[in-house]
């Protein structure tokens, strides 16, 4: 067993998980809380670029590993969201389209922030988009555990993402790649600009893998 | 109690020393062909220079023959795959991964006491043809081809 | 023609492939935007495809290579003690193999700790032949002494196939054991946010073409928990259950997980009990 | 010495079904270690069947086989009792031979 390591955040990280959960946390509930840390603590290690301090739950982590696959109240989800809207951060040169066939590669690409990984920045980094998604009716391995985003931008009429019609379909796409909390406090997917695992760049190439009427999305 | 682990020892110490003295056939023969191993064949990157390096003419698409395969392969690294033909007098069966770095993967020489429907698995490091070809004493040599998808699988990470 | 004999068990087995694949991409809650799509369902000559590898390989498995090894070193006398593992306790007294794989991990009286098959064999390893176990821990998975484990874990899981898992949750430590590996599984964290359940939650899940069982019940015979350890194609390697939940956490970009700490037997605690009653196939064919 | 192979030969009627497992690396010689240097192929190249001390089936393989190596064929006429012994050779010169018994 590895040594036991000192992690001042877990406290704080463990009255978090009290001070949120509702309905109120039975006694030997609180017990199992405060044994389940010290099991992750004294269970991992540092592995190159993957440190122990990955195991530290920010609010919306702690409240849907607590829910354990259930729906949040609402009050509380809505809480999660709200901070997840309040963190979302648009292109800083207003374009959100880049090259489609630039996302589709990031799209098939499911590397990235391993402790087998060299570096941590984005560039390093695939989307792991087909691990989930169905994508473009070429690729015949995909998974299911998100939606089909098969003929993404065409389903929703986008068949031009620069016209203020597209507007409202583009922002909601950007802002669920940049951080998909905003929209669903549990969702599954990573928050790909919020944690940095994206850059702009990368993140508008997947935009016009999903919306360019050019893309084979949505042939 | 004996392990199966023992008995293969055993019997492969038996072999190892029948064979030193040149009475175990299948090891001998093994030992004789050492240096018969076709590195060229092997090295081919082209059926016509497969064909060239193991002395043996043009390739005919046959519906005689076949390549018994997985439509998809869930993965690249193992591959089931087998060569057959009904046809008689068949000197050798061969089994070829078009994109591989190098395109034959194995030669078979059955003799009479063996039906011509070998298997084997091969890795493949992309989706290609595969080829079953079967060289005949008359001379001819026929093929099947059968294309194999390699996915993408796991998390990719 | 004739058809060749493995040509026509594939034609057979074509019919029954559909069924395989056939639970439908799963809802989540999550809705897909402004215009939410359904999830086409996959075209059938994938799955069939799919169906079609796996029956060929499995006939052949080479984890039979392993098996082979681990009951030859288990008879072994090795180490500074000089002795065979043939007393080593897995749980239904010293020397018996046959149904401890489908029992375990459990709570052991002689080091009071909940052990998996892989803690309680370096215990045995330790104790019976004065092997160092924390280095053999240490030890990088497919190399020197894990090997051994390895090919150990193969041979005694195959002395259990066909039975089904029954993990005893008798005692307090074991139910405790259980409680924590529940609370082990739904853990987020990491730069992706996933825990186990992100991908093992829910029934009828895929990642790429690969189906997820999930882990959170029985999800039957031969699936999941189940069909492990297993032979690994990708790496042609046996992967027991420490190194499947060791590439898990690094997929899920989790720091490291200590071989046979606390969180991998507490999972597998969860994972075996919520499997009760599903036949062990171990060591099972895997991607 | 590499590890004993698996060989199980099973009659059924006038033909019996070989089929056998051989512990190998089977390295291409393509892949590179961790540190970036070419790991030197290492593969069987020659592999040969015996039935009751006959050679009935040789083969050559190349390094694209896959690892731990799988063979399968049928013999025409073995009966239970009949030993079938299968042989090895891969290109360092190592070399492994087992036996068994058709069932």
């Amino acid at each position: 067993m590895p040594p036991l390591k000192s992690w001042p955040l877990l406290g704080a990280a463990a009255l978090l998980l009290l001070g949120c959960s509702t309905p109120a946390t039975a006694p030997d509930d609180a017990a199992l809380t405060a044994r389940t840390a010290q099991m992750m603590v004294g269970s991992f290690r540092d592995e190159g670029q993957a440190g122990v301090n990955r195991l530290q739950q920010d609010a919306a982590n702690a409240a849907c590993s607590q829910a354990q696959g259930a729906l949040l109240p609402a009050a509380q989800a809505q809480a999660i969201e709200q901070a997840a809207r309040q963190s979302l951060r648009w292109p800083s040169d207003g374009r959100f389209i880049g090259d489609w066939r630039e996302g589709e590669k990031l799209a098939q690409n499911g590397r990235g922030m391993t402790w087998t990984d060299k570096s941590t920045a984005p560039a390093a980094n695939g989307g792991s988009c087909y691990n989930c998604h169905q994508i473009a009716p070429a690729e015949i391995s995909f998974g299911t555990i998100g939606p089909s985003l098969a003929r993404y931008g065409r389903l929703r009429g986008v068949s031009d993402p620069a016209s203020p019609a597209a507007r409202a379909v583009v922002e909601y796409t950007w802002a669920k790649l940049w951080n998909a909390k905003a929209s669903n406090a549990c969702s599954a997917m990573p928050r790909f600009g919020h944690a940095g695992l994206l850059d702009e760049a990368q993140l508008r190439h997947l935009m016009a893998l999903l919306l360019d009427p050019k893309s084979p999305v949505n042939q | 109690m004996h392990t199966r682990r023992d008995l293969l020892n055993r019997s492969a110490q038996l072999a190892g020393m029948l064979a030193s003295l040149g009475l175990w056939p299948g090891l001998a023969q093994a030992q004789a062909q050492a240096g018969a191993y076709n590195a060229a064949a092997f090295e081919a990157k082209s059926l016509a220079e497969v064909m060239k390096a193991l002395g043996g003419s043009a390739p005919v698409e046959s519906k005689d023959v076949s390549l018994i395969g997985p439509d998809i392969a869930e993965n690249g690294a193992v591959v089931p795959v087998a060569a057959a033909t009904t046809l008689p007098g068949v000197k050798c069966l061969l089994l070829l991964v078009e994109k591989n770095p190098a395109m034959l993967a194995a030669v078979f020489e059955p003799s009479e006491a063996v039906e011509t429907h070998i298997g084997t698995r091969v890795k493949m490091s992309q989706s290609s043809p595969v080829f079953a070809v079967a060289m005949l004493a008359d001379g001819r040599v026929l093929y099947a081809v059968k294309e194999i998808k390699v996915t993408l699988g796991g998390c990719g990470g | 023609m004739k058809l060749p004999p493995l040509l026509a068990a594939l034609a057979a087995l074509a019919g029954l492939a559909g069924t395989v694949l056939a639970q439908p991409g799963a809802t989540t809650a999550a809705a897909a935007g402004p215009a939410a799509v359904t999830a086409p369902s996959t075209a059938p000559s994938t799955a069939d495809g799919i169906a079609q590898y796996r029956a060929m390989l499995a006939d052949g498995n080479p984890a039979e290579l392993f098996e082979a090894k681990g009951e030859a070193l288990w008879q072994q006398v090795r180490g500074p003690k000089q002795a065979a593992l043939t007393q080593c306790d897995l749980g239904k007294g010293p020397g018996v193999v046959q149904g401890a794989f489908v029992e375990l991990p459990r709570w052991f009286a002689d080091t009071g700790r909940v052990q998996d098959l892989e803690s309680r064999l370096l215990s045995c390893m330790a104790q019976l032949q004065g092997l160092d176990a924390a280095q053999i821990a240490r030890t990088p998975f497919g190399q020197g002494e894990q090997r051994n484990l390895e090919a150990l874990v193969a041979w005694i899981a195959a002395a259990s196939r066909g039975l089904r898992f029954q993990l005893p949750q008798a005692r307090a430590e074991e139910r405790q054991a259980y409680a924590l590996g529940q609370r082990a599984f739904f853990y987020r964290g990491g730069p992706y946010d996933f825990a186990c359940a992100t991908c093992h939650g829910q029934a009828g899940q895929r990642v790429r073409l690969q189906d997820l069982p999930d882990l959170t019940r029985n999800p039957g015979d031969g699936v999941g928990f189940a069909a492990w350890p297993a032979y690994r194609v990708s790496s042609g390697e046996l992967w027991t259950m420490q190194r499947r939940l060791n590439d898990c956490f690094r997929q899920q970009r989790f720091p490291y997980p200590g071989f046979a700490s606390e969180v991998t037997v507490a999972l597998g605690v969860y994972m075996g009990v919520n499997a009760r009653g599903a036949e062990s196939v171990a060591p099972g064919l895997k991607r | 010495m590499a590890d004993p192979m698996r060989i199980r030969a099973q009659a059924n009627g006038d033909k019996t079904t070989v089929r056998v497992l051989m512990s190998h690396e089977m390295e291409t010689g393509q892949r590179k270690d961790a540190a970036g240097k070419l790991i030197p192929a290492w593969h069987i190249q020659q592999v040969s069947a015996a039935l009751n001390g006959k050679t009935v089936l040789t083969a050559q393989w190349g390094p694209s086989v896959a690892k731990n190596p799988f063979l399968q064929f049928n013999l025409k006429g073995a009966k239970p009792g009949d030993k079938v012994a299968i042989t090895w050779v891969d290109n360092r010169g190592e070399r492994r031979s087992d036996e068994a018994t058709v069932v």
